[in-house]
């Protein structure tokens, strides 16, 4: 019996983002490539406060970036915000977007700015992730890969969007804190995402030490993006265990 | 070299018909074993009977387990097993028996 | 790279990616690694704290749990927490404890 791979580190993803982009060799910096387009971390959140930080490395002239955080169908081969699944800040006029609808949040940000992203998901629903292991496993160039139809295409998750009442998005400049920039945000798993225009190029900072973590107090606490790698790996070893204690003595492995 | 992330969970592959003449001795057991897990795959499709006991699981000790197991892991404890076991007794005295009205 | 799991809990940690030619360099300094972690495990018996999270968790926690789990979905004692609770222990006992010979 095979388990998906569960990275030990969170990093900008290497499939799930837009190809042109240059990313770094640590997978913590990116920098763009002609027009708007979207690269992702690897890991998403989906309840509780958590926390990453981006630094703007180089923003040569007319290039900019919208940062912030997208569920899974956002279009990577467009500006973050475009659509119902993201929601980003921008770096010229420091407007905000969410389904291509500008408004008005805080002053620009620019080359030498750190910038903190917030995400508040007031849910405590705990979800064990699929385990795939009732899954086929096909061979494509020598590696193993679980073959699933991704049945709920963004159509269908478009469909069934709905809203998360309380949660919010919170952003900062060199430890500055602008108030929420977008309430009741879409119930769903969110990834940080960053979308750049021209060679603009952000490093990313999911954690442990932030250059300007905000506060941590009795009514407000946070996890870094970072601890989301340990989260994510004891959810799928409690998912297998679960699994493998459900179907106790159904499985059997070919005797070879 | 990287396999499939699944942390979005859905991974759309579409699995390609690699022909292979002379297949060497270890992609053959490969396949073999690629098929057996054909054949779990069709047995545990009735999920049915599965409901029950995952939800069972999942009221009873899923969520204890999930916080414990995640302490575990940044702390690294000398004693793991004593370490959770104390924790889920301590999550079954904050949770569990706040909830019922115990009469002394 | 993830490693493949025997359903009695062990883990074999044959990579998934059995690459039929030169396996990728990477997926070599893996299994290297895991291979060290387990050679120096045996020899320091619990230096786990360098492991991977999951061989973490594989190691210390995960063949408790499976036979835990199991005997608890038989039973369905009224107080479920409890009962895991006590079987780590008990486990610990049994399994752990037996291993290091503990100086009194």
């Amino acid at each position: 019996l095979y388990r998906p791979l569960c990275p030990n580190q969170v990093l900008l993803a290497l499939h799930d983002r837009a190809p042109q982009l240059h990313i770094s060799e640590d997978r913590l910096s990116v920098t763009g490539e002609k027009g708007y387009c979207m690269a992702r971390a690897t890991h998403s959140v989906n309840s509780g406060n958590w926390y990453w930080e981006t630094t703007v490395e180089d923003m040569p002239d007319n290039s900019a970036c919208r940062i912030g955080w997208s569920q899974e169908f956002a279009n990577v081969q467009a500006p973050l915000g475009y659509d119902k699944f993201g929601y980003s800040w921008r770096s010229r006029k420091g407007t905000v977007f969410h389904e291509s609808r500008g408004k008005h949040y805080s002053n620009g940000f620019g080359e030498g700015d750190t910038l903190g992203m917030m995400i508040c998901l007031p849910n405590n629903v705990i979800s064990l992730p699929p385990t795939h292991k009732d899954l086929i496993l096909i061979k494509f160039k020598s590696h193993l890969y679980y073959e699933e139809q991704s049945q709920d295409s963004s159509r269908d998750a478009l469909k069934c969007l709905k809203p998360l009442i309380g949660s919010k998005i919170i952003y900062y400049k060199n430890g500055e804190c602008f108030n929420e920039s977008a309430v009741d945000l879409y119930d769903g798993k969110y990834f940080p995402t960053v979308s750049l225009y021209k060679n603009c190029t952000l490093s990313l900072n999911f954690g442990p030490n932030f250059k300007y973590p905000p506060p941590q107090t009795d009514s407000f606490k946070y996890k870094g993006i970072w601890e989301r790698a340990g989260d994510a790996i004891c959810e799928q070893t409690l998912a297998d265990i679960s699994f493998l204690t459900i179907n106790e003595g159904k499985l059997k492995l070919s005797d070879i | 070299m990287s396999t499939s992330e699944t942390t979005n969970g859905q991974v759309a592959t579409t699995p390609v018909a690699s022909t292979v003449d002379a297949p060497p001795e270890s992609s053959v057991s490969e396949s073999q074993k690629v098929t057996s897990s054909e054949s779990n795959a069709k047995r545990l499709k009735n999920p049915k009977h599965n409901a029950p006991m995952r939800q069972y699981l999942d009221q009873t000790v899923v969520p204890a387990l999930l916080v414990g197991m995640k302490e575990l892991v940044k702390e690294r404890p000398p004693d793991p097993l004593g370490f959770l076991a104390a924790f889920l007794l301590k999550y079954k005295k904050e949770h569990v028996d706040k909830d019922s009205i115990s009469e002394t």
